[in-house]
């Protein structure tokens, strides 16, 4: 669906993700018609100016209408979009030759090139004056600086990457995603942020041409984003798709009102609270798809300074996570609808593996009574008379630890309480703490060396801590099946969003590995991500809970749909049946 | 032959308030005669409005209540007719002016309009005729350049010139009745002559009855053909100008003369009545005068006071008339307060 | 004399509305300021821009919204711009300020407009009759709606409407859809209940009022007169009553504008998902998009401000007791 | 001498009554310097409101009341002729009992129990879906309301009894504190507008005015977007944005007693300026500052629980607004998490609102029958 797919980006709402069942295929011919209707309850996109945006919602706004080099279906195969033919990496893995569609035209008539592109990304996104927020993606180490790969048009529709270093994954992580600007507009805002910012033909994506199924038609803030059918669009000229006059997306502002309104039949399509889907499966005129996602909650320790100290053993955090039930997150918060996490990779990666992987929290690993012999083994408890154990500090004094998650996402605060509960089974008293995201990341998630005039930052170091004290965060990452080396930003010593201070040189070493020449070889990568696998659910610098499953209602009528994890990778292809 | 135009029998008219009854008009009998004016005098609140205000039964309910009596108006019950009739008898047949200009007449409209508004609703006048005929009833009550004032709103009048304004609404549709409740109280002395004189010139002019209900017995001399004193709700005494002022009957009325300022007589200080209004709440037994009453007697305070023809036209209610002269059986005043 | 004061009183008023204004102007200027996130901070809470350098990336951001210059420069820009309808651009929006209230505005005046009639009928109605009707059971049943009215928080009386009439009776589930015509009879269905929940505390208020005001006339003389001159009562309460009555009425609608109903509106269109601009402004806030949030605010006082001018040279004009001195 | 001299000095402040006020605020004053000096928690910020609205509840309220037993008899005979206020008096009674006690009797508001979530209030009974660990399947559950919880329980099994204990606790709390900054900024604007008068007036009137102007929620809002929701700020923010009718008010009833012969009077007698203001200006004026105190309470109330209900509530407590806010995301599977805490809001208000209308017109010398 949302054809670019956001590496990393940290977030509480979940996007879609993968399938188990097959609707029967429809004998009815497709014929274009109809309003599709997607209903959501959370907020709007920033900005249909794609390279600004700093939000998922705004890239899937965009992905409507502009579409990327390539994109995956439910079984993670590759499906060429504006790619002419598959992405070309030389043997060394250091040159990628990509290769555009010859029938791609932007608005006004002219070609889409090679050199769109090789402008997007030399004069745009790696320019300092827009700022792109996802650069990284296009950056490798060399010499311990960080520079840009480089690109080059050959030709009116082949240009060529060349990096210094090898990633396996860089054409998952960043290639594939890609999308051009037209070059022609855009030079005329070149250097001037601000009539950047403002150009009209960017903001109302008034120059797509046929790169996307739909067109853009109408933005009402906060209440609706209409795009229209894409007569021209280049992979509609042999069937005739999209099928959809139009394609909605309404805010609703509360689940509940999205609930009624699917239920009226007022939408055609949205996600569904657990608590509601046995009342949707059994109406008539709605299909429910349960399918996996790639995201996973979890609980952050704080192993920096301003931390409990206890959170820097590994020892105390297994207890924990012992103690804390995966079942019971799944079973009470999910409803049923979720995976127990016990690594950052999701089951229906090719990556997964549960060999040598511990599962603190779950099954056998599931043991208050031990996680209270091993705290006390640490040093935080005390026997009592009668053979039980005591938790408490080093001094003698009860623990009493904070945790710290966002308010407004029932979600966060149902794992909060959870794991509020679970650890006051032995003995250890949780604050829950509420604190708004902007503040959250301000206070407790940037730090800073004390004393220093460094800029706060997400991982400055060792030695940095956050301006507040903080034990746990309840926190949703999100892991790219196919390429989760992106995980290295939050579990090598160095990595940008390691902001809860956790170091492991051998981590740090596999990370490095998976992105150089030897992991070209898949059974190479796959041993190293086994590896990684059990050494970060062993260390458990975070508690992995759950990976959840995502519910989503149509009515009925909706036909084309491919049920799986990329629920709506052809969603160009749904259409209508007629009653 | 009945030549009175307008009969009040034994009208009861309570208020009930918060802190108990308060009986403003207690058994009142009074008659207006074709052609007459009939003054209605008596301290503030010893029932005089109440007694007016029953008439039209424009009393404020609740707290206001008429219990009982009959105000025959042309053999017509008024106490018992539809509300719908009592309309067409305000205004058209018996009109009304009140004590205060100032907040009788409605801020918001012209005084033009509100002239002419019981044309509209009686004579069934279009506006263009109403108007008109407003404009001629203000030159004839005295106002001045009615062409441009009638515009204007009640503020920009004087008191007196409302007064006037009240006057032609109230003739407005040559009503056979005017009730002028103490029409002149709130004006100054020079303003309440020119007032005066026009009801002086209404009754010439017109014939018309009129019940003029006031306290200050100055202006009742002018003005009135026969009085009625009024105490405590109660009728005191009734009798023609002359009578009252000559021959007194009541002590209450013979305070009440003394009161009045007597050039003629050189007096140097006016006597006041002494003592207060009675509470009409819980008023004194037997004679509700007794408690201040001059020649105040033991049985005062025993019994109800008896009614005393004096003479044909003079009555008198009070028990230093116990041995009655006999009354000559004339119809109309005569029933009994009981 | 009377035209010289009344022109005086309206030079007056209008030097007041024009001081106020700028003490309205300068305290959204330093509510932009102080608040402690910039539209850099804004970007930056997106972690995975929090990789980049943050100087860097504080400097471009700042750029973008011509936030480097120093600060009285800024506040003389805020002001130039305000007044030349430049209302600055939406940090979270991608648009002028101005065209984003442009386009939300008219979903809240119809709100409002709705509401205000339904409320202002409504309780007048109730106010005039329970005061004609006065020390009746009808007027206490009245007087304890007004209460009631006056004391339920309409947030939660709006969750009510939800749960009665969506949720288990389910007859008005639609949502408002600005693709239909704004009085399309969709629209004004999904307007039911948030027309109820923003017209039900106002209609007490206007009914308590209505009821007072009338109480007040009732009393008056010229009542008595009217009724002497022998008007029907419908008359005597429907023309002198209530043309007396209405003015100060109309006035508390007027003045009531800035708290309850704009407090009120605000909730209901977060309730009922009216993209109004108190919605706009919600969903602002908590993009941290001050701008917006701030110019509409801006506007909620300019348009007390304005309506309060207007009511009071209006007034001037209705009621010819006033006198303007 | 000595005692000559204290009176001297007291007579400056307007009587011992507001020396003693006086001093006590500047030690207040002192001692939050100090704590922000110190950067040292010498008491929680809330301390702070409750010395202060407890000074100005024994100086201006207790104390007078108490020395004028005659006044408050008679005020209070008025008062109780309206049945309705003494029934929102006694309400309002039951409610600071229920606050003080309260927590004491009920489970702690905080604790959650996912197995008893949505659980229904006694009486009640609703089908809910359940996660069946035995066989793995979404199943739907009958659910009784328990008498262990006679209010029910949220989504995350809390005890509603508690919460809306907890909840009256804090609406009382913002109530009474909120209001009394409110107040006691606005009459203190008041009277110094209409007793310095001039260019003074003219400037607080002013600022009056533009505060007024601006819509009352909505700056609420931002300001406490801005400087994050704790209660202790949102009493403050609200006092220092709800203040505004009363300065009008107060500063309109001041300048019609300014006039006043008594003030005359003393002036003649060269009492200095303060001793006006305090000594003859403000108790004249404290019984329209009574009412509208009373009439100011449940709008503020209300605001609070606004507040908390769009989701800027103070995390760390739990208010009848937080409650209402997680029962409207749980609106069709659990009615009763929004019904109650508005039910308890509205009678809070519906109360107030009572008794202020009775207070108002027992102080009105209008409605003098």
């Amino acid at each position: 669906m949302k054809g670019l797919v956001i590496l990393l980006l940290m977030t509480l709402v979940f996007t879609a993700g993968c399938g188990n069942e097959t609707p029967a295929p429809s004998q009815q011919p497709a014929e274009a018609g109809g309003i599709f209707i997607e209903g959501v309850s959370g907020g709007d996109a920033e900005t249909l100016n794609w390279i600004l945006a700093s939000d998922g919602s705004s890239l899937s706004y965009a992905s409507y209408t502009i579409g990327s080099l390539a994109t995956y279906d439910n079984d993670w195969n590759v499906v060429l979009r504006h790619l002419a033919k598959p992405v070309e990496a030389s043997g060394d893995g250091l040159t990628y030759t990509i290769t555009i569609r010859d029938d791609l035209k932007w608005s006004d008539g002219t070609r889409v090139t090679a050199e769109d592109y090789v402008y997007t990304l030399k004069n745009l996104m790696f320019s300092d004056w827009l700022n792109y927020p996802y650069q990284t993606d296009w950056q490798e180490m060399v010499d311990g600086e960080t520079i840009f790969v480089e690109v080059e048009a050959v030709d009116q529709t082949t240009f060529v990457i060349t990096r210094q270093t090898v990633d396996p994954e860089f054409a998952d992580n960043a290639i594939y995603n890609l999308t051009p600007y037209p070059k022609h507009i855009a030079v005329k805002y070149e250097g001037d942020v601000k009539a950047f910012t403002q150009a009209e033909e960017f903001n109302n994506l008034s120059y797509t041409g046929n790169l996307g199924p739909y067109r853009f038609k109408e933005w009402i803030r906060n209440d609706k984003y209409v795009v229209e059918r894409n007569p021209d669009y280049y992979l509609g000229q042999e069937d005739d798709s999209p099928y959809f006059e139009q394609y909605v997306t309404k805010m609703l502002g509360t689940t509940a009102t999205v609930h009624a309104a699917l239920e009226a039949g007022d939408i055609t399509y949205s996600g569904i609270d657990p608590e509601k889907v046995a009342k949707f499966t059994e109406l008539e005129g709605i299909n429910v798809y349960t399918v996996p996602t790639s995201a996973y909650d979890l609980v952050i320790y704080n192993m920096r300074n301003n931390g409990w100290d206890g959170l820097k053993q590994k020892e105390v955090r297994q207890a924990l996570s012992m103690s804390i039930d995966k079942q019971a997150v799944i079973n009470s918060i999910r409803l049923g609808f979720g995976d127990p996490a016990f690594s950052f990779i999701p089951k229906p990666s090719p990556w997964y593996t549960e060999e040598g992987v511990p599962k603190f929290g779950y099954g056998p690993l599931h043991d208050k009574k031990k996680a209270k012999e091993m705290l006390y083994a640490a040093g935080y408890g005390a026997r009592q008379p009668d053979g039980s154990i005591a938790v408490q500090d080093k001094d003698g004094k009860p623990l009493k630890l904070t945790l710290v998650t966002t308010p407004g996402s029932r979600l966060a605060e149902d794992l909060a309480f959870l794991v509020k509960q679970e650890l006051a089974d032995i003995g250890i008293e949780v604050e829950v703490k509420l604190v708004p995201w902007p503040t959250l990341l301000r206070k407790h998630v940037m730090n800073k060396v004390p004393g220093s005039d460094q800029e706060p930052r997400n991982n400055n170091g060792p030695e940095a801590v956050s301006e507040e004290p903080w034990d746990f965060i309840v926190m949703v990452f999100n892991t790219h099946p196919i390429a989760p080396s992106g995980s290295r930003v939050f579990f090598s010593t160095e990595g940008g969003l390691n902001f809860w201070g956790y170091s492991n040189p051998r981590v740090d070493e596999l990370f490095v590995n998976i992105r150089s020449k030897e992991a070209l070889d898949i059974e190479a990568r796959k041993s190293m991500y086994a590896e990684l696998s059990q050494l970060i659910a062993e260390d458990q610098p975070v508690d992995f809970l759950s990976f959840p499953r995502g519910n989503h209602g149509f009515q009925a009528n909706v036909e084309g749909i491919d049920v799986g994890m990329r629920l709506s990778w052809n969603y160009h292809k749904w259409y209508f049946s007629k009653p | 032959m009945n030549h009175n135009l307008l009969e009040v029998k034994n009208l009861k008219t309570y208020f009930f308030t918060r802190n108990g009854v308060v009986q403003a008009v207690d058994g009142v009998n009074l008659a207006l005669r074709k052609g007459e004016n009939l003054c209605l005098v008596g301290e503030s609140g010893c029932g005089k409005t109440a007694t007016a205000l029953s008439i039209l039964r424009l009393i404020d309910s609740p707290p206001g209540k008429i219990l009982g009596g009959e105000i025959l108006f042309h053999d017509e019950d008024l106490l018992r007719c539809p509300e719908e009739r009592l309309r067409q008898i305000r205004g058209r047949e018996i009109a009304m002016i009140f004590q205060d200009p100032q907040s009788s007449l409605n801020p918001v409209f012209t005084v033009g309009d509100q002239i002419a508004e019981p044309l509209k609703l009686h004579l069934k006048l279009n506006s263009k005729e109403a108007l008109e005929r407003a404009r001629e009833l203000m030159e004839q009550v005295g106002i001045p350049q009615a062409d441009e004032r009638m515009k204007d709103y009640p503020h920009q009048f004087s008191g007196g010139m409302k007064q006037r304004v009240m006057i032609a609404a109230a003739l407005s549709c040559d009503p056979e009745i005017l009730i002028a409740d103490e029409p002149t109280t709130a004006l100054d002395t020079t303003i309440k002559a020119q007032i005066l004189d026009i009801f002086h010139d209404l009754k010439q002019a017109r014939n018309m009855s009129i019940l003029f209900i006031t306290h200050d017995m100055g202006t009742v001399a002018g003005i009135a053909d026969r009085i009625v004193v009024m105490y405590g709700g109660k009728i005191a005494e009734v009798g023609t100008t002359f009578d009252i002022f000559d021959q007194p009957a009541h002590p209450y009325t013979q305070g009440l003369l003394t009161c009045l300022p007597n050039i003629s007589a050189q007096q140097q200080r006016l006597t006041p009545i002494p003592g207060t209004i009675p509470s009409l709440i819980d008023p004194p037994s037997g004679c509700i005068f007794h408690p201040r009453c001059p020649k105040r007697m033991p049985i005062c305070d025993q019994e109800d006071p008896p009614e005393v023809f004096i003479s044909d036209e003079h009555r008198v209610v009070c028990q230093l008339y116990k041995q009655p002269v006999t009354s000559p059986g004339k119809t109309g005043d005569t029933h009994s307060a009981q | 004399m009377k035209k010289a004061g009344l022109r005086g009183y309206i030079i007056k008023r209008l030097i007041y509305a024009a001081i106020i204004t700028w003490g309205v102007v300068t305290i959204t200027f330093v509510l932009l300021r102080v608040g402690p996130m910039s539209p850099a901070d804004k970007y930056l809470s997106n972690m995975s821009a929090r990789t980049q350098d943050p100087a860097q990336v504080v400097a471009a951001i700042e750029a973008r919204y011509g936030l480097d210059k120093p600060i009285y420069e800024q506040y003389f820009d805020y002001v130039v711009n305000l007044a030349r309808g430049d209302w600055g651009w939406s940090f979270s929006n991608s648009l002028p300020v101005v065209t984003l209230i442009r386009r939300h505005w008219v979903y809240s005046f119809q709100l409002i407009l709705l509401s205000m009639l339904f409320s202002a009928t409504l309780g007048i109605l109730i106010g005039v009759f329970s005061a004609v009707k006065r020390y009746t059971r009808t007027d206490y049943l009245a007087t304890l709606f007004s209460f009631i009215g006056i004391s339920i928080p309409n947030f939660w009386l709006g969750i009510m409407l939800i749960l009665i009439f969506s949720v288990q009776l389910g007859w008005f589930k639609s949502y408002y859809d600005t693709g239909l015509p704004m009085f399309s009879l969709a629209n004004l269905k999904a307007l039911v209940l948030p027309v109820i929940t923003l017209g039900t505390g106002m209609m007490a208020g206007y009914t308590r009022y209505a009821r007072s005001a009338t109480l007040d006339n009732l009393k008056q003389d010229f009542v008595r007169t009217a009724r002497a001159k022998g008007l029907p009562e419908r008359v005597v309460i429907g023309k002198h009553v209530l043309r007396n009555a209405i003015l100060p009425i109309i006035t508390i609608i007027m003045f009531d504008l800035s708290g309850i109903v704009f407090g009120g509106a605000y909730l209901t269109e977060i309730i009922f998902g009216i993209p109004g601009l108190g919605r706009v402004s919600f969903n602002a806030l908590f993009a941290s998009d001050y701008p917006v949030v701030v110019t509409i605010t801006l506007i909620g006082a300019m348009v007390v401000l304005l309506t309060n001018l207007a009511t009071d040279i209006v007034y001037t004009r209705l009621d010819p007791r006033i006198r303007y001195d | 001498m000595t005692e000559k001299k204290s009176g001297q000095i007291s007579d400056r402040f307007g009587g011992r009554r507001n020396l003693v006020f006086f001093s006590g605020l500047l030690a207040l004053v002192a001692v939050i310097l100090l704590d922000i000096y110190l950067e040292a928690q010498i008491l929680e910020p809330m301390g702070y409101f409750y010395i202060f609205f407890a000074l100005v509840a024994t100086c201006y309220a207790l104390y007078p009341l108490y020395v004028n037993r005659r006044l408050t008899r008679y005020y209070w005979e008025r008062t109780r002729r309206h049945r309705l206020s003494v029934l929102g008096l006694a309400f309002i009674i039951f409610l600071i009992a229920v606050a003080l006690i309260g927590p004491l009797l009920t489970p702690d508001p905080t604790k959650v129990n996912f197995d008893k979530k949505n659980t229904p209030p006694v009486g009640f009974t609703i089908q809910q879906s359940v996660f069946d660990t035995k066989t793995d399947q979404l199943v739907s559950r009958e659910t009784p309301g328990t008498w262990q919880h006679p209010l029910g329980t949220d989504e995350k099994g809390r005890d509603m009894l508690a919460m809306l204990v907890s909840g009256a606790r804090v609406s009382l709390q913002v109530g009474l504190l909120a209001t009394l900054m409110a107040i006691f900024i606005g009459a203190l604007m008041g009277v110094m507008s209409a007793y310095l008068g001039g260019w003074w007036d003219n400037a607080l009137m002013r600022f009056t005015d533009v505060m007024m102007t601006f819509p009352f929620f909505l700056l609420l809002v931002f300001i406490i977007f801005i400087f994050g929701p704790s209660l202790a700020f949102i009493i403050l923010a609200i006092g220092l944005t709800g203040w505004t009718g009363t300065a009008r008010l107060v500063r309109s009833e001041t300048l019609s007693l300014r006039t006043r012969e008594f003030v005359m009077a003393s002036k003649s007698l060269g009492a200095s300026g303060a001793r006006i203001i305090f000594r003859h200006l403000m108790p004249n004026v404290i019984s329209s500052i009574i009412v509208i105190a009373t009439l100011s309470i449940p709008g503020i109330i209300l605001a609070e629980a606004a507040l908390s209900f769009i989701g800027l509530g103070d995390p760390t407590v739990t208010s009848w607004g937080v409650v209402l806010n997680a029962g409207q995301r749980s609106l069709d599977t659990a009615w009763w998490v929004a019904v109650e805490p508005g039910i308890m809001l509205f009678l809070t208000v519906l109360a107030f609102n009572f008794l202020g209308d009775g207070i108002r017109d027992a102080f009105d010398p209008r409605s003098q029958q």
